[in-house]
């Protein structure tokens, strides 16, 4: 689980039921602070949450070691957060201010934080499966028992990477799980209908000699289970896993689309499995009272809402800063 | 009249197209919504979803499918929905689509046209959808290159490409969707492979392409302003390129400055400065200047985006820096 | 069947079984002559022989209808001859002379004949799946009963553009055939050593939900059976079909490849399942003596050193052909 | 003294940086074997199975691999068996590779290099495997771009690359592999962004890259004939561009024609021309020349070949055409 050394993310260091909660809602709330920042036109560029993607994100990263690898999409905020990553740097990167946790270079689709094992937020589609075998390959040849996990859309199982990365995958046995995070839609178009086979990721496992691994990705305690075990699995040289995860997005595809393509009753439905509210009945099923978990969600809130003043209240980036992060040895020149 | 945003000429263009010949088809990702873009509103509903089709996630699989179907006699026009992404089909372009008459000594003709959103204009996209790869398309010989600047030259210039029976990259600047101009009565059509003298001058000549045409009006403003008269030229395409026009022009003012949004490390700004100053050589009376973006992969921040992007006011100190020295 | 109006092809207008063995005996014959031509150094670049594949090429082009199209790869030679291609104009472009197929400017690699259905022979691995695809859209589009029969290698099927042609073929439902030839060798590595799976593509039909078709690649008939079942299916609107041949090239990747990487005792092994041999021992079992069948290969074999000899006489290209089929309107230009 | 080929010298290389720092691991098809082009002979009996990685066709994974195991503080060095293969990974080499380091704000660095067979030299290959690609690379900042000209630049210059900390392309042509040097003892670097100054010369600076210094090496030697002295300059890298000694050489000698390989249409030769035409203006007295390949895709016997390349003859001809226009 990640912990955030100013103190203000997901500084959970127990998995308790009621830490996964806070880790959820902390996220929920800071995904929703950004849906509105978005839309009171404080986010320069396009903004992809996971509204509703809440449990697969701090479920995974629960079962991760610190020196473990995390690789995801443009919809990444979860992720970095999850790892531990500072929410204050990442809403700094969201709102254009100094301290971006990529210094104003990535925005909102490539949200990093190498420090914290998430190498990185990709925004094509597909591209940062064979990234993340290169993360596993080098673990392999360094000798270290490093999982990488990582993170992509029902939508990607189309694209040429994704077949490529998990082939290579599998004859390398590299320790790397893939975890699909099957939202249901592509950008505005149903992946049921894109691909000819039922479900999107599990149905093509055997493809590559792989389990046909599901699991409700609305369930954080189901998520922990299943990557878990496939992240112990890879640890102990047996190889790669693709996970495919059940959930739903809550919004629209970007926080500029209102996503009226979908169904109201689908919508409904969804709902009703949110990710947090699962996790209140099962902790009230263990005897958690509600107002216990009212005051996580009032907590976390107000924390939030704090990061949110901090982070407006940081000084813009000075422009030079378009100058820096070029080449390795500082210079930004192409010649001389 | 009725307004016509750059947007909607896209849609324009391509019903235009499409009602008068039916082996005109389209794909792409998301298109039947209408495209992210909304550059093919209405379309499906009109011609159906035989001729507007839905695609997976799979640029390969859609420029594949748009050449086989060019082989056999249809003409596709293929989205891909950010320039950018030809990157993870651009084998399908360079290696195949744009060699593949030649390579079989003409056995094949290609009427297609890949189009879709190109550029950067400091809208926050960053480095992964903020390119402009026009350039990336002109460094590969047997692909025409057209990029319009503005609502009404997109409707007609889309036109002309989907009427080529040549392959066509079409690339529509993402800066320019919502701009518009009063739409002009009856069919849009604009013959590629001529330049648009966007207004005439005697001192310099501004070069410009796409979201730089914009900009250079504008430079030639307040050049205007300090007594100094600019000749705009809108490339409108790569390939075929207008060549006559630009060095007719540097011929004439002598001084050549030429914008170009993209990063200036190798782009389509110093093809056209070595041909100029390879062909018009003893009329110059300064050297040829580029104005280009930042050498970096593009920032999102806004202060960061306006510290590499191109201005007007950086087209005007070029052009006046070069007569201050040279008359 | 494809049909040479020079007569100097293959011409066999029936499919009986005499006919096929001619047609894989010219093609057979054929690629030797070119072979010895490339070692006698009068083939300018790489030349990539179906030596041992001949059942495939000519089992599937014989179940074929003029109109229906197929496309293949650098190791395309006997994929053109079969559909009826002009073997003087195929052998002339690979000796470099005048009147050549692609008028000089494909080479062995890029053997193409659209009038006989063959839409070329492409050099990228993978490449032309995507391209099938579109031939095959398109007689939808047409309301054509044309289909597309496809070929590419065991190698092929790990990259990206395999993936996304067979899902969107699926997807689609178009009427294409993929043939892949497992010859059992990439260029020098066995294909056994870089998948997960045993049968390279059978294995992976289940992902684009498709049936795991298999079949003798050597024996010209079960060819016919298998892919005129597929072809049949998908002219009637059953959709596509990925089938997997089994064969094996009696030399190298290449003309210039003596491949030393592979065991004897495997050469030897395939060598006694050549598909003449086996289609030999079939029309022996249909009482067809054997001395008609050497006549047939003395036929082929003076054909086919006629061939060689008028190629060679050819007067080399005009230097000028280079600047033409650049564009449709006969330009080469760039600018003006 | 012993011999080196210039295959031999990629495997030379290798082997050096390998021995020097075990974090130089190889991936690529059939490099175990020794590679098609035999440039990685010898090196899996050396250093193993772990560290020489035979891969599936799959050029996307071998570069995102490549990339992701550089993240990771490994030193990989891929090969693309044939430059034009770029074009089916061009997303992880341009989109990913190129601006991963700056889009985090400097949170990884990529010390990999990606090697493999480059350009034309009228080996029968065609047009989908004798592309010269250093051209798409550079249109996009964010690579360093070598391309050596014979063995024993070949060796220095990956032994340089692949200890450089940033993603480097490095491209090998492939008619120079057979090429034979003198091997010198020792350990073999050439720093990257250092032009070469091949040959000395006071009437006309000749600009090459990789085959075409030898082209321009022999045109000197015909300008000689005609009492011409032409100074020749290998530029050795496109990035770090070593402007200075082109611009300097042009201004000494007020002639400059640059020699590409590749088509012209766009290509290093435009930029190079461009950079001239405008930082040196002053001191031109002639235009700057460029001699590139043909606007075609390549074709494939030889008389087509030889109609579309560059040689010796065509570059002294535009060389003597200026002295005798201008002096
Ligand atoms: C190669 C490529 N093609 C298209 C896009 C545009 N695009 C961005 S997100 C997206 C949908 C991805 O769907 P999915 O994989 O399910 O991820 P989700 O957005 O649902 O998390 C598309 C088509 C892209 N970024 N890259
Ligand atoms: C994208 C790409 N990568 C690599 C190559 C080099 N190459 C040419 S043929 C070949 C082996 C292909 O094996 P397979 O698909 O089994 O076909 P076969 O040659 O056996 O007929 C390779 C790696 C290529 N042409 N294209
Ligand atoms: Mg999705
Ligand atoms: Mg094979």
């Amino acid at each position: 689980m990640g912990s955030d050394p100013a103190g203000t993310g997901l500084a959970t260091a127990d998995d308790t039921g009621i830490g996964l909660y806070r880790d959820m809602a902390f996220v929920r709330r800071f995904l929703e602070v950004v849906d509105s920042a978005y839309r009171d036109g404080e986010v320069h560029g396009p903004a992809h949450l996971g509204l509703g993607q809440e449990a697969i994100a701090v479920g995974a990263a629960s079962v991760l070691r610190p020196g473990d690898a995390s690789i995801g999409t443009y919809r990444g905020h979860a992720h970095a957060l999850a790892r531990g990553a500072s929410p204050e740097a990442v809403l700094r990167e969201l709102l254009g201010r100094a301290g971006g946790i990529c210094g104003g270079k990535g925005g909102s689709m490539h949200i990093t934080s190498v420090e914290h094992g998430y190498y990185g937020s990709y925004a094509i589609v597909g591209a940062h499966l064979p990234i993340a075998c290169g993360l596993a390959w080098a673990a392999t040849l360094q000798h270290s028992d490093r999982v990488t996990v990582c993170f992509f859309g029902d939508g990607t199982v189309n694209i040429g990477a994704f077949h490529e990365a998990l082939n290579l995958a599998a004859v390398w046995r590299l320790p790397v799980v893939f975890v699909c995070e099957n939202n249901q839609y592509m950008e505005y178009t149903p992946i049921s209908a894109m691909i000819p086979v039922r479900r999107p990721a599990a149905d093509r496992a055997s493809a590559y000699g792989l389990e046909p691994l599901t699991v409700d990705g609305n369930d954080v305690n189901a998520v922990r289970e299943v990557v878990g075990s496939a992240v112990e699995t890879a640890r102990g040289g047996g190889g790669p896993a693709l996970i495919e995860a059940d959930t739903y997005r809550l919004r629209g595809h970007s926080a500029a689309d209102p996503a009226a393509y979908r169904p109201a009753e689908e919508v409904r439905a969804w709902g009703a499995k949110d990710p947090l509210l699962r996790q209140r009945s099962v902790l009230a099923a263990e005897g958690v009272p509600a107002d216990e978990l009212d005051a996580v969600d009032a907590a976390v809130r107000s924390s939030v809402d704090d990061l949110l003043d901090r982070a407006r209240a940081a000084p813009a980036p000075d422009p030079q800063d378009a100058w820096t992060d070029m080449w390795s040895d500082g210079d930004s020149q192409w010649r001389n | 009249m009725a307004q016509l945003t750059a947007r909607n000429a896209v849609a324009a263009a391509l019903a235009q197209e499409m009602a008068r010949d039916d082996r005109v088809v389209l794909l792409g990702e998301d298109i039947t919504s209408g495209g992210v873009f909304k550059t093919t509103a209405g379309l499906v509903d009109r011609f159906g979803t035989d001729r507007v089709r839905d695609t997976p996630i799979s640029e390969q699989a859609i420029v594949g499918a748009a050449m086989g179907a060019a082989m056999a006699g249809m003409r596709p026009v293929a989205e891909i929905m950010f320039a950018d992404f030809y990157a993870t089909c651009w084998d399908q372009v360079v290696n195949e689509i744009a060699k593949t008459r030649y390579m079989t000594g003409g056995q094949v003709t290609l009427p297609l046209v890949l189009r879709g959103a190109n550029g950067f204009g400091a809208m926050g996209f960053g480095s992964q959808h903020g390119q402009g790869c026009e350039n990336w398309a002109m460094c590969v010989p047997g692909l025409k290159i057209v990029a319009p600047s503005g609502p009404v030259e997109m409707m007609g210039l889309l036109a002309a490409a989907v009427r080529d029976d040549d392959p066509v990259l079409f690339f529509e600047h993402k800066a320019l969707y919502p701009l518009k101009e009063e739409r002009p009565e009856g069919e849009q059509y604009i013959p590629l492979g001529v330049a648009r003298l966007v207004r005439e001058g005697t001192d310099v000549t501004l070069v410009a392409l796409s979201i730089t045409v914009g900009i250079c009006e504008r430079a030639a403003d307040e050049l205007a302003a300090h007594g100094m008269s600019a000749e705009v030229i809108d490339l409108r395409t790569l390939v075929p390129l207008d060549a006559r026009t630009v060095l007719g022009s540097a011929r004439k003012t002598g001084r050549v400055v030429i914008v170009e949004e993209n990063p200036g490390q190798l782009g389509w700004g110093a093809g056209v400065a070595a041909l100029v100053a390879e062909e018009a050589f003893h009329d110059l009376v300064a050297p040829v200047r580029r104005i280009s973006g930042g050498n970096v992969p593009w920032p999102v921040a806004r202060e960061l985006e306006a510290a590499v992007g191109v201005t007007a006011g950086r087209v005007v100190a070029a052009a006046l820096h070069e007569t201050s020295r040279h008359t």
